[in-house]
């Protein structure tokens, strides 16, 4: 099996441990993530708050690089990186003028045939063959956190069921370990605010957290690199938000990427999976030995 | 030889200011064929149309032609004027000298000229006219009544009054539908049971009405006048003409956790139930699904119990055939369950029920005998959100329309809530407020201001569970949109109100159409808003689109005033502008060749196959045949008809091709 | 000589444009008037072959006109005729019958505004056109010229 | 040629048909005609080659034929599917004709209309690449062009009608021509009434035409006659995805509708 990949910037920077996770999760399953030759950005909020043409132009150069590189379906893990491209192939595609004028811009051909997947689809598509991979179970209760842009809008969302999505609550349970119920799977964590307005972050992201600590989650999993920066990086303005008490388990309960828990379920040790790259060290009481403490900042290449 | 008259008018001056009557007059007198043509002044005031009949008499005219207005204004005056003087009223044609002539042009010769066509048109046409007479179709004097809610009830009520026979069939194991459901209802608080049980008895008691209960519509057939329907009356395993209900065998059930549909899934019943104290007919039926006998056969305590041995196992359903002159569908709505809304718990928090299981708790009859207790831990709440528009008004969920009745009985749910827990705190989520009948603006009014019921304009996004209160996470768009969250004991959804779940199912066994969301679609939303397209079918209720119960009634008793018109006569009379498939002498029969592309095209149905036999039987053609009682007269299919064996009385292919050579 | 009148023939629907014909007159809104209406109770009834005859009748144009799609009396006359003009068109067109001398058009029985400027313009075009000499004529008919024969 | 006639042998000794319609040796060597074999000997006169393209369905409808019993028709796809366009229509019902499809050499039974659809599947749909060309390369043309070419070749009809017998779907018994009150289709081969009729058989083929081209093959003058019905079923597939003769359960083009059909000419 072989799949396109478009890493997008956060990819190769803020969030390099869920590309070093995903790509660990693919080749133990036998599959290839061609990148996408000279691919480039996806113009994310600037370019849509800027310019339509613009925010349309670039991603469609990416989307028409990866259909002359032969690459039908391309996993997209940074969900706005998602957004923004399938959200291109879905206008291209019911806008036949628009789609005219878009690649004369960039003189090149798209004439539709690649599809988009985020990282929930893909491993969807790969779901059965994972409990056959699981060497140690990742027996832990964990809060899966699905954030807004993997449910929104409506047409693009990769989830069925976009109030209550259930994706990743499959997953997890498919490779050993037991996600809780709680109400706060899509509540906003303050996304692009995490620099502009880090208190708001910080207000919103700490309900989150202690929701799930109050329900006795271990992790919290996600699946896109803005939710873990503010859940993860932002633990300290969580803390200063938080209020006085209980506080000890609202500072150490770690955020995991999806592939990484998939990762440490097959038994990829913690180093290759990026964790010692979090702000909240992956402490994870009775876990399987694999899972070694890992001090933040060591080991930084 | 055709002896045509032309009668030109000048209706006043609307013709006669532009048109050169007298000429057109003589020119009309010139045309073969044409034996008699004169101009008046007003052609259609009684002078005017003796001056016709007495044509007709001396000239023994075979043809008219009335030059004068828009045939959609007098055809039916000149018509009934010479059907008086003998002429077939079919052999009358108007020519329309006023609207599309004499008004929309200036006064000349051109304009004369084109008066002069157009009733040369008219002139070649009416002789290729053929006397036709209205198709008379018997009525059988039966009406079928498909629901036995308030809709069904009424209509069946009203009907029988007029001194009709009625047949009513209700799904369930007694009449009542939804509002036997209801504790008080809006604007005027008066108990549900109150009004509605009288008029449950009086259908029981009349004359007129058989009642089939625990029955349904098998299959429907024929068309108006003339329907013959097949009723499924499900077995009940109870003898109806020995039991007294007296209800011995409930008593001894052993099956006691069964969740009861009446209540709404809140109450518990048991395997031979009778749905609620006021049924009708009070008579407990078995449910076989549910019965340990039907299960595993044992048991039979219900037999043990019986006083009048009226137990029937063995029984089986039962097939019965009626003929009908009329159908009345008011086969009632159903609510979205609180499963339907994932941001609501997905129907797993046992404190977010929907309105008609609120209706239950605060009625008298109900599983907590009217007090307000929730399911989960049978406490009273003290703090209560209701949630209106949940489901409705949200294209996301696929529902587009407002249910019409939710902020009404939202309202009165508050109230009902205030007034038996004093020192509670009812709160209503809404967008609009909806009270446009009588006295229910007044009715939402009481219950803000008198009963302090706090209404919240804003959605809610989300209800989470927390330490045994349910957290409602909403808005308050009229305070600068701050969010709102409400700890509530208990939590009301004010549901969409749906279709039934079979309701197309239905509507093809009655070869009716629906809409997008199952509703059943009205022949005319403003002008016949309780026929239906399908001659012969009407409609009352919710099953037609969202509405409460004074509507719901003045429906019913609409639909059964058209019965009541329908079977005041003996027969019915239509237009005979209907398709006909010719005949010709055997061996050919008919021309039609049995291609049947016709039946396809039909939107009524009205195209039958008729088998030609020989005297032994054997299967000699099958050729198209038209029910003259079903179809309405477009002629699409004659003009489909490849071999034009197929054509339309009253604009034939002869007639309309001399109209055009007439030009 | 007096300048060229061309013959429009139109068919109509009896429910809807017929109505709408009506409506023009009861607000005396003037049109040109060229054209002469064949009432027929639905589009669905119009034959196709009716408008080969109109033209081999002499006409220079022809309208064919009925209920928007969904007003239809009978439900479903409209979406059937269409259907049929759907395919005639091509057909006419195929084999070189000048197009634009056959309009379809919805007129409701509340456009009495739209007949009148649908008339006024197809009469315009029309007589732009000229009389449809090429077109063949029905023998017998008022446009037809003596046969010579040879 | 053998597989085929000891195929009709058996068939006529088992009894399954009483008739095998198939090609036989015409006047000359390029050309054949109709056969009816109902016994063995005449079933050795059975043959089969590129000349043999007149679609033999028609003879299915015919009183004589069926008066014969049971019959087996031999043809290509398009044989195959006027039957199915005769099942659409009634004509025939299933089981009541088994057809030999007859493919490079190959001879297959199809005993009832699923496999004659399932036959039909596997072979390409809709109008041939050179058609589709031919008829590009006429509408491609003025309209001046179009009228002047094809009044001219109208013209030259004499309305000898053989096109309508030659016509397997033309099955009327009595035609619209043979109306005279009103006198829809004129019976003189004048300008005009050689437009309506040819106008006529075309769009009473609308969406019915299976393109076997007997039409064109039958007329004395030599007529493109087929271009007419061509560019219906061409538009019939373009506007409503309709084809005729691939599926039993697929309805007439013209007798059904959906409320959305795409037009951009009602004004």
């Amino acid at each position: 099996m072989r799949f396109g990949f478009f890493p997008g910037c956060s990819q190769e920077g803020s969030s390099r441990e869920y590309q070093e996770s995903l790509r660990e999760v693919a080749s133990r399953l036998g599959i290839e993530l061609a990148e996408i030759p000279d691919w480039n950005c996806c113009g994310a909020t600037a370019a849509h708050t800027l310019n339509h043409r613009l925010a349309l132009a670039l991603p469609a150069r990416t989307l028409a690089l990866a259909e002359q590189a032969g690459l039908d379906e391309v996993v997209v893990p940074c969900s706005a990186c998602y957004n923004r491209l399938a959200g291109t192939r879905h206008e291209l595609l019911h806008d036949e003028a628009l789609r005219q004028q878009i690649t004369d811009i960039i003189e090149m051909n798209w004439h539709g045939a690649t599809r988009i997947l985020n990282v929930l689809e893909w491993l969807n598509r790969v779901a059965g063959e994972l409990p056959g991979h699981v060497s140690a179970p990742f027996g832990h209760r964990v809060a899966c956190y699905y954030g807004c842009y993997l449910t929104r809008p409506k047409a693009l969302a990769a989830c069925r069921r976009i109030e209550d999505p259930i994706e990743m609550d499959e997953l997890v349970r498919a490779v050993g370990a037991e996600p809780i119920r709680w109400a706060y799977k899509v509540e906003c964590c303050g996304a692009g605010l995490s620099v502009s307005r880090t208190e708001s972050v910080a207000r919103l992201s700490e309900r989150i957290v202690s929701d799930a600590v109050e329900r006795g989650a271990e992790a919290i999993v996600v699946a896109c690199p803005m939710c873990h920066t503010n859940l993860d990086l932002r633990r300290d303005a969580i803390l200063a938000a938080a209020p006085p008490g209980g506080r000890s388990r609202l500072a150490s309960i770690p955020v995991l990427y999806i592939s990484q828990v998939i990762g440490l379920a097959m038994g990829v040790s913690p180093r290759p999976l990026g964790l010692h790259r979090h702000h909240v060290p992956v402490r994870l009481s009775a876990a399987p030995p694999s899972v070694a403490p890992v001090a933040p900042g060591e080991g930084e290449e | 030889m055709p002896r045509i008259g032309v009668f030109i008018c000048h209706c006043g001056e609307n013709i006669g200011a532009t048109v050169d009557c007298a000429a057109v007059a003589q020119a009309a007198g010139r045309l073969p064929g044409v034996v008699h043509a004169v101009d008046y002044k007003y052609m259609c005031s009684d002078p005017g149309q003796s001056l016709i009949k007495e044509a007709i008499r001396e000239k023994r005219l075979t043809g008219v032609v009335v030059g004068a207005c828009s045939p959609r204004m007098h055809e039916p005056t000149f018509r009934r004027a010479c059907a008086e003087a003998g002429l077939n009223p079919f052999l009358c044609e108007m020519a329309n000298l006023r609207e599309h002539c004499s008004w929309v042009h200036e006064k000349g010769e051109v304009t004369t000229q084109k008066a002069i066509d157009l009733v040369r048109m008219l002139v070649e046409k009416v002789k290729r006219n053929r006397p036709l007479t209205p198709i008379r179709v018997p009525i059988t004097k039966r009406a079928l009544v498909l629901g036995g809610g308030i809709a069904g009830i009424q209509a069946a009520l009203d009907i029988a009054n007029a001194g009709h026979k009625v047949v009513l069939v209700e799904r369930d194991p007694s009449i009542g539908g939804h509002m036997a459901q209801l504790s008080e209802t809006f604007p005027t608080l008066d108990c549900s049971q109150c009004i509605l049980t009288p008029r449950m008895v009086e259908v029981a008691q009349h004359p007129n009405i058989t009642l089939y209960t625990y029955s349904e519509l098998e299959s429907l057939d024929g068309f108006i006048g003339n329907f013959r329907a097949t009723i499924r009356k499900k077995a009940r395993s109870v003898d109806e003409s020995l039991c007294t209900g007296c209800g011995a065998c409930i008593q001894k059930c052993a099956q006691k956790k069964i969740p009861s549909e009446f209540n709404a899934g809140l109450g518990r019943r048991t395997a031979i139930y009778v749905p609620f104290p006021q049924a009708v007919p009070n008579k407990p039926v078995i449910d076989r699904a549910r019965c340990t006998y039907y299960k595993s056969g044992r048991c039979k305590l219900c037999e043990k119990a019986c006083p009048t041995k009226a137990i029937r196992f063995d029984q089986e359903d039962e097939l019965v055939t009626i003929d009908v002159g009329a159908v009345v569908v008011a086969t009632g709505y159903d609510v979205k369950p609180t499963s339907f809304f994932p941001e609501y718990g997905y129907g797993e928090y046992k404190d977010v029920i929907t309105g008609l299981q609120f209706e239950r708790l605060a009625s008298a009859s109900g599983p907590t005998l009217g007090e307000i207790r929730r399911p989960s831990d049978n406490e009273v709440p003290k703090k209560i959100v209701f949630i209106a528009c949940a489901g409705s008004r949200d294209p996301a969920k696929g529902i587009h329309y407002c249910s019409k009745i939710c902020c009404m009985y939202t309202a009165k749910h508050a109230m009902l809530y205030s007034h038996k827990v004093h020192d509670g705190q009812a709160y209503v989520f809404y967008m609009d407020i909806r009270a446009g009948g009588k006295m229910y603006e007044e009715f939402v009014r009481r219950a803000v201001e008198e009963d302090h019921v706090r209404y919240v304009r804003g959605r809610v996004s989300r209800i989470y569970q927390k330490d045994g209160k349910l957290i409602v996470k909403g808005v308050d768009t009229l305070l600068n949109s701050r969010p709102v969250e409400v700890e509530a004991d208990l939590v009301v959804l004010a549901t969409a109100m749906t279709a039934q779940p079979d309701a197309e199912e239905l509507a093809q066994k009655l070869k009716v159409s629906y809409d997008g969301d199952k509703f059943l679609n009205e022949a005319h939303p403003k002008l016949r808003p309780v026929e239906m397209n399908t001659a012969g079918i009407f409609v009352a209720g919710a099953c037609q689109a969202p509405k409460d119960i004074p509507e719901t009634v003045a429906q019913a008793s609409g639909a059964a005033s058209k019965v009541a018109g329908m079977f005041s006569r003996d027969e019915l009379s239509r237009e005979p502008v209907v398709a006909v498939v010719n005949r010709q002498p055997p061996p050919v029969w008919s021309t039609c060749v049995g291609c049947f592309l016709c039946e396809t095209a039909c939107a009524y149905q009205a195209i039958e196959r008729e088998e030609i036999r020989g005297r032994d039987g054997s299967l000699i053609r099958t050729i198209a045949k038209v029910n003259e009682s079903v179809c309405q007269g477009c002629g699409t299919c004659v003009a489909l008809c490849r071999s034009k064996s197929i054509d339309l009385q009253g604009y034939t292919n002869e007639q309309v091709y001399a109209e055009l050579l007439a030009l | 000589m007096a300048e060229y009148e061309p013959k429009i023939i139109a068919f109509v629907c009896n429910w809807c444009t017929y109505a709408g014909a009506d409506l023009t007159g009861t607000s005396r809104i003037h049109y040109a008037p060229n054209v002469r209406v064949v009432r027929l109770p639905c589009t669905g009834r119009i034959d196709f072959m009716l408008i080969l005859q109109a033209f081999g009748q002499g006409a220079d144009g022809v309208i064919v006109s009925g209920c928007h799609p969904g007003d239809c009396h009978y439900t479903a006359g409209n979406f059937h005729a269409r259907r049929r003009w759907m395919l005639f068109r091509r057909l006419l067109d195929f084999v070189g019958v000048d197009m634009r001398r056959v309009t379809f058009s919805w007129v409701s029985a509340a456009e009495g505004a739209k007949w009148a400027e649908l008339v006024n313009s197809v009469v315009a075009d029309v007589r732009k056109l000229g009389p449809y000499e090429e077109f063949p004529q029905r023998l017998g008919g008022p446009g037809q010229k003596p046969i010579e024969v040879a | 040629m053998e597989l085929l006639r000891d195929k009709a042998k058996s068939l006529l000794k088992s009894g399954a048909v009483q008739v095998v319609i198939g090609y036989a040796a015409g006047s000359a060597t390029d050309r054949f005609r109709p056969h009816f074999a109902r016994s063995a000997d005449e079933a050795d006169r059975l043959v089969f080659g590129d000349g043999c393209r007149q679609n033999l369905a028609v003879y299915l409808l015919k009183p004589e034929v069926r008066a014969m019993g049971k019959a087996a028709v031999v043809g290509g796809p398009t044989t195959l599917r006027t039957l199915l366009q005769y099942a659409v229509e009634n004509q025939v019902s299933d089981g009541s004709a088994v057809a030999l499809a007859l493919e490079d050499g190959r001879v297959e039974e199809l005993t009832s209309f699923a496999a004659v659809e399932e036959y039909l599947a596997q072979r390409p749909h809709g109008l041939s690449e050179e058609d589709r060309a031919e008829l590009e390369q006429h509408a491609g043309r003025s309209r001046e062009d179009r009228w002047a070419y094809w009044s001219g070749e109208l013209a030259r009809c004499i309305r000898c009608y053989a096109c309508r017998a030659a016509c397997p779907l033309c099955y009327c018994e009595q035609c619209i021509t043979e109306n005279n009150q009103p006198q829809w289709v004129p019976v003189a081969s004048d300008a005009f009434g050689n437009l309506e009729w040819n106008v006529v058989r075309a769009m009473h083929l609308a969406g019915r035409c299976v393109n076997c081209g007997s039409c064109a093959a039958a007329c004395p003058q030599n007529i493109r006659i087929d271009l007419l019905n061509q560019v219906l079923a061409q538009e019939a597939m373009t506007q409503f995805g309709a084809e005729a003769g691939y599926s039993v359960r697929k309805e007439y083009a013209l007798s059904v509708f959906k409320p959305d059909d795409k037009e951009t000419f009602i004004r």
